[in-house]
């Protein structure tokens, strides 16, 4: 008995993979945007970013789909939360109330850009969709940082480092404690 | 330390403020046990409180060497003295002497660092105006005992940082240790 | 991508990883109970089955059939999630451990990288959990939790980018394929390049046993400063939950320790290989876990930081750099 | 006092260490004014078990107080009721027999060694390490036996009486200490290998919780506490009762001031106890257990009696105050562990929360003792 | 330097001794005893309630309702209740009734007890959830005795 998956049906349960994997993502999104709670905002957040994730993995990238998850549901998330909890002890104070004017206006912006989007991707002309430059395993990804974008990975790194250290300046002004 | 010394500073911290000095000497009684000088005309005459003075009692029978008492207001400077000499403050206590209408404060010192040396420090207040200074800026240790004393008989430790109710519920009215109390 | 999958293949593995960590969670508890009882000359559950051995089913039914307490004032999603998100991840791991040659539910090119980067997702349960108690002594144990996995999460991919540059590959069979042969083979000696072997397999293992939140590393739910840290206020099944995503951790850790050090199913004489060599040496593993729960008191969070930044990261790098530079000399 | 103040800074928060919290043994909270890890100020609540012992002392007989001691510090009791009777008899001028007192030497010397144990486990369980303190109960509960074969109870001890004790002691209860010290003296080295030299321990407990000399004088701190601070002072060497003076042995002093130095002071007198056993085992003479002439009804002569022992956390002390009834007119209990405590509060500030457990761990608190 | 190494290494010495230790432990026989299948033998001082003795020639008890036991009690948990009766010379036992909630086992009754008629029983099992349990009447209990 072979109840491997038919052939017709692969581009099917692709296609609606592709769709949950999107819809996690803007429910995610949606989520992140309209809690009112702040931690609640996080959650939406990591929800969106494992949605992401799930469409690097499903664009043929898993290097990338590890990484999002590695570093920015892992890393990130978690430093939000943690900047949370140190910033806004109570919570209980949720989000004030915006000023009227704020409402139209974000939606007069989010529509904009929306529609700038929009019409860029109808109109552009797509030369190779989806270009497979290498497998994306670590080592394609190692060769290539390292030659073709070596420039682009230092710069990085750069500006990595100066970040640490403001933030290692930064948090050494922040609390004098004399002791301990 | 010197035992001499700060039996001599006591004395004359004791002998201060007697509402007669010239007339009654302080009591100095050595060896002799008190117990049965107190006991004997008790059944004669209702015994008078203890006067202010520097008893030396018999370690061996009492369990303390020196025996002073003196005024309420001297209480800090005794402390004082017995900082001095490096002394520590053991505990600190009450008894009710319902009969003369007074409250005494006892402060226990010992001595750690070596030679024992036990003084015992008393000081007498009305019952019904239960004031006397602390003595918790000498000894920081004195902060729970006093509280507790407190808590017991309602002594007032003028200057405490912080009298509430130690051992006693915060929220109760009574003195357990005075001996007018009658359950609750 | 790839969907070519059997569905009954499929089946069998997703069944068969959940039977697997349930009942390795669920055994798990046994072990440490009976292991703590006999290290301290009792004997341990005893009634329940002959040696007790049906205790973590009774354990589990009492667990399920608790009722599931949300105290007031708690964030009532956050606080229902984060159980999940302790459990979820975990399961997900095994997904692509191979416990030999042919058992292995997914091989995937990149399988150490999945398991790092899902088993960093654990930590978000702990924070989101804590948090969401409102509960002081939850927080703290979140924060605590937090900044030793942070810390220890450095190290621990060190020590595997070591192993990922001496076996060249980061699929966890061809690792545990280039440990082949007998135990002088394996990554924890510096035969293959590994330049400091064992000390790197101790720093590694110590590493899984910060980052699994084990004793004596058990910060985040030191029972004697913050009553039961992060899942104070749990009970039921979030308490459940939170207890098998940890020994789920265990084993992974485990599991991983050999896949990286031990040769995976391989033989120390080269002959029968098989699975059974991954487990026995996994439950050594997990059995010297238990043995150090038990033997040593919980450490601070600064000496816990302290061994992270003052030893193992510098070990580590030290290994990294030197690894890659007998490579390099050794081609 | 300063919790007011301080808690008005936004970034402290205060938490609650007990009364039902894992850490305090028996009843005790502690309001703990936290700025995330540290402690900002500790105010220890008493008064949970709270059952005015000192009143009861004033209602009861000397006699029917006896049993009261063993309520007090549970965990060595029997140091509190030789420093009752010895008090009453003091106050009476009842003379003991000499084999009375080595009996009461013995025991309470084993009472010390299972209490130091059971702080010794509870010590290394509120450090995390839970193996030891089922060690040590294992030998606790040999001496335990030993006691009960003797006194008849296992913990709230009521054996000795005005002029000695209720019952003689077989040699088998003697032949059984020494075969007990022989087993603990085998046991410690594996105590000090699994904890003490334990490099984790050492972390936790080197260094913290400095406790110096001039700070216990201002406390009243008597006990391990003191002389983990450097300061020689032993009540059964400073002011010798019972038939102690007889003895050969030292008083552990280390001079760190830290939670070591007190853990230290305790493993070492446990082998000092053993020693103390083991010469009064050797000396121990013939004869009767009980005063030939003890009054029926005990009326000491008025005035105020002090006595102070050494109990296994320090000294304790009783203060009698006497009208030449048969009862007490005041009866004031000095333990230990109250002033012990009251330095927590000073000392404590700016401390890791684990390294405050663990400073609260190596005072050695017995509650019931505190709230009396 | 040098000291970071020595420390290194001293330290993984002594947690390594500890697993030896608990290791060794492990393999070792429990100590402790299975309680409700087993059972201690309580020693001949073990102090239970008292119970009243049984004569072995008389076949009843020695109380001559003295009631010192029961003023000796610090706890009050002995009443004891004597009567006079014809032909005999001391009070006779009615009743002696022991409140078990209340005692602490201090042993005084006992010691006070002239003719030697109550000692502590060796029973430790005692649990209830009623505190009407731990009344005891102990004529009735010596009765039930064999």
């Amino acid at each position: 008995m072979n109840l491997a998956i038919s052939p017709d049906l692969v581009p099917i349960i692709r296609e609606g993979l592709f769709l949950g994997l999107i819809i996690v993502t803007v429910l995610g999104a949606l989520l992140a945007t309209c809690s009112q709670r702040m931690i609640r905002a996080v959650l939406g957040l990591v929800v969106c970013f494992i949605g992401i994730a799930g469409i690097y993995y499903f664009l043929n990238s898993p290097f990338v789909a590890l990484m999002q998850l590695l570093i920015y549901v892992g890393a990130v998330a978690v430093t939000i939360c943690f900047a949370i909890m140190l910033a806004d002890p109570d919570d209980d104070k949720l989000t004030a109330k915006t000023p009227g004017l704020a409402g139209p206006f974000a939606v007069l912006l989010g529509g904009t850009v929306t529609w700038a989007l929009a019409y860029a991707a109808m109109t552009a002309t797509w030369m190779t969709p989806a270009v497979k430059v290498n497998a994306g395993t670590a080592r394609d990804l190692g060769e290539s940082l390292l030659t073709t974008y070596s420039m682009v990975f230092e710069l990085v790194s750069i500006v990595l480092l100066i970040a640490i250290l403001g933030s290692l300046v930064v948090a050494r002004s922040g609390r004098d404690k004399t002791e301990c | 330390m010197n035992k001499a010394n700060v039996i001599q500073e006591l004395k004359a911290l004791a002998s201060e403020g007697m509402p007669d000095e010239t007339e009654v000497a302080p009591v100095v009684e050595p060896a002799s046990p008190e117990g049965d000088q107190e006991a004997k005309p008790k059944k004669a005459a209702p015994p008078e409180p203890r006067k202010n003075g520097l008893l030396e009692v018999d370690y061996a029978v009492k369990g303390v060497h020196v025996d002073v008492q003196i005024n309420s207001e001297n209480v800090v400077r005794a402390a004082e003295i017995l900082d001095r000499a490096a002394m520590t403050l053991e505990a600190v206590t009450g008894v009710d002497w319902i009969k003369d209408k007074e409250l005494e404060v006892v402060y226990d010192y010992s001595y750690t660092g070596g030679e024992c040396l036990r003084i015992v420090v008393r000081a007498r207040i009305p019952r019904d105006e239960p004031n006397i200074p602390t003595v918790s800026e000498v000894f920081g240790g004195a902060n729970w005992h006093e509280r507790e004393t407190f808590d017991f008989f309602g002594i007032n430790f003028e200057g405490h940082p912080q009298l509430e109710y130690l051992l006693l519920p915060e929220d109760c009215d009574f003195h357990p240790l005075l001996k007018d109390f009658k359950g609750c | 991508m790839d969907l070519g999958i059997n569905v009954v293949e499929m089946l069998i593995y997703l069944v068969g990883i959940i039977a697997f960590a349930a009942g390795n969670a669920a055994y798990l508890v046994w072990v440490e109970r009976k292991g703590a009882a006999h290290i301290q000359r009792r004997t341990g559950p005893k009634e329940v089955g002959p040696y007790g051995l049906l205790q973590p089913l009774a354990d589990g039914a009492k667990l399920m059939s608790k009722q599931l307490i949300i105290p007031d004032g708690v964030d009532k999603p956050l606080f229902m999630v984060a159980p999940l998100i302790a459990m979820v991840p975990a399961i997900m791991i095994f997904v692509t451990i191979p416990f030999s040659d042919s058992i292995i539910a997914r091989d995937i090119n990149l399988g150490l990288l999945m398991i790092f980067a899902f088993a960093s997702v654990n930590v978000l349960a702990l924070l989101l959990g804590g948090w969401a108690s409102r509960n002081k002594y939850a927080v703290i144990s979140a924060a605590r939790a937090v900044s030793q996995n942070v810390a220890y999460e450095i190290p621990m991919l060190i020590i595997a980018i070591t192993i990922v540059m001496v076996s060249g590959s980061m699929n966890l069979k061809e690792i545990v394929d280039f440990q082949a042969g007998g135990f002088w083979n394996w990554n924890f000696l510096p035969t293959n390049g590994n330049f400091l072997g064992p000390i790197t397999f101790v720093l590694f293992f110590i590493c899984f046993m910060a980052e699994t939140n084990r004793a004596p590393f058990d910060l985040g739910e030191a029972e004697s400063e913050l009553i039961a840290g992060f899942h104070t206020e749990y009970g039921s099944m979030g308490f459940g939950l939170f207890f098998m995503g940890e020994y789920a951790n265990i084993v992974i850790g485990a599991a991983l320790t050999v896949i990286l050090f031990l040769g995976g199913w391989y033989c120390p004489f080269g002959l029968t290989d098989g699975i059974w060599w991954f487990l026995i040496k996994m439950y050594l593993l997990i059995w010297t876990v238990v043995l150090i729960r038990w033997t040593y008191p919980r450490v601070t969070l600064w000496s816990l930081l302290n061994l992270s930044w003052k030893i193992l990261i510098p070990f580590s790098l030290f290994n990294l750099l030197a690894s890659a530079g007998l490579i390099k000399i050794l081609g | 006092m300063s919790s007011q103040t301080a808690s008005q800074n936004k970034e402290h928060f205060e938490i609650n260490l007990g009364p039902q919290h894992p850490a305090t043994h028996g009843v005790l909270r502690v309001k703990l004014l936290m700025d995330g890890e540290y402690v900002v100020d500790a105010e220890p609540v008493l008064g949970y078990i709270h059952r005015m012992h000192e009143l009861m002392g004033e209602n009861r007989t000397w006699a029917k107080y006896l049993p009261n001691m063993g309520r007090l510090d549970y965990l060595s009791a029997l140091s509190y009721n030789l420093g009752y009777v010895e008090l009453v008899e003091k106050m009476a001028a009842i003379e003991v027999p000499e084999r009375a007192e080595y009996i009461r030497v013995i025991t309470t010397e084993m009472n010390r060694i299972s209490s130091h144990l059971l702080w010794f486990g509870a010590f290394v369980l509120d450090l995390g390490g839970f193996t030891p303190l089922l060690y040590a109960f294992d030998d606790r509960e040999h001496i335990l036996d030993l006691l009960e074969s003797v006194t008849g109870s296992r913990l709230t001890y009521c054996y000795f009486r005005f002029g000695g004790c209720s019952n003689d002691v077989e040699d088998e209860f003697l032949t059984g200490c020494l075969t007990f010290i022989k087993r603990l003296r085998s046991r410690m080295p594996m105590y000090h290998n699994l904890v003490t030299k334990n490099v984790i321990l050492m972390q936790r407990l080197e260094g913290v919780g400095p406790v110096s000399a001039e700070m216990c004088r201002k406390y009243g701190a008597t006990g391990p506490v003191l002389r983990g601070s450097g300061i020689n002072y032993d009540v059964r060497k400073n002011e010798p009762y019972s038939v102690y003076p007889e003895f050969d042995f030292d008083v552990p002093v280390y001079n760190e001031c830290d939670s070591m130095a007190r853990y230290m002071v305790r493993m070492d007198e446990m082998d000092q106890c053993m020693r103390i056993i083991e010469q009064a085992i050797a000396k121990i003479p013939e004869g009767p257990v009980m005063a030939a002439k003890v009054p029926k009804m005990i009326k000491p002569a008025a005035g105020d009696y002090y006595h102070a022992v050494e109990a296994a956390r320090g000294t304790f002390a009783i203060r009698a105050v006497s009208e030449g009834k048969n009862q007490a007119y005041r009866m004031k209990l000095r333990s230990p562990t109250f002033s012990n405590l009251s330095l927590f509060q000073e000392a404590s500030k700016g401390m890791l929360l684990a390294d405050a457990l663990a400073f609260m761990g190596s005072i050695d608190l017995v509650i019931p003792e505190i709230d009396r | 330097m040098a000291g970071y190494f020595t420390n290194i290494l001293s330290g993984t010495k002594s947690l390594l001794v500890g697993l030896s230790i608990t290791q060794r432990e492990f393999f070792k026989k429990p100590v402790t005893l299975q309680y409700p299948w087993e059972s201690l033998e309580m020693t001949p001082r073990y102090r239970g309630h008292i119970q009243l003795v049984k004569d072995g020639e008389t076949g009843t008890h020695k109380c001559i309702s003295c009631g010192l036991c029961d003023k000796g009690c610090p706890s009050g948990c002995i009443t004891v209740k004597g009567e006079k009766q014809e032909g005999v010379k001391v009070k006779v036992l009615v009743r002696y009734d022991l409140d078990f909630t209340k005692c602490s086992l201090c042993g005084q009754c006992i010691d006070n007890c002239k003719p030697g008629a109550i000692e502590f029983s060796k029973e430790y099992n005692l649990a209830s959830t009623r505190k009407e349990d731990f009344y005891y009447d102990l004529l009735k209990r010596l009765k039930e005795q064999k």
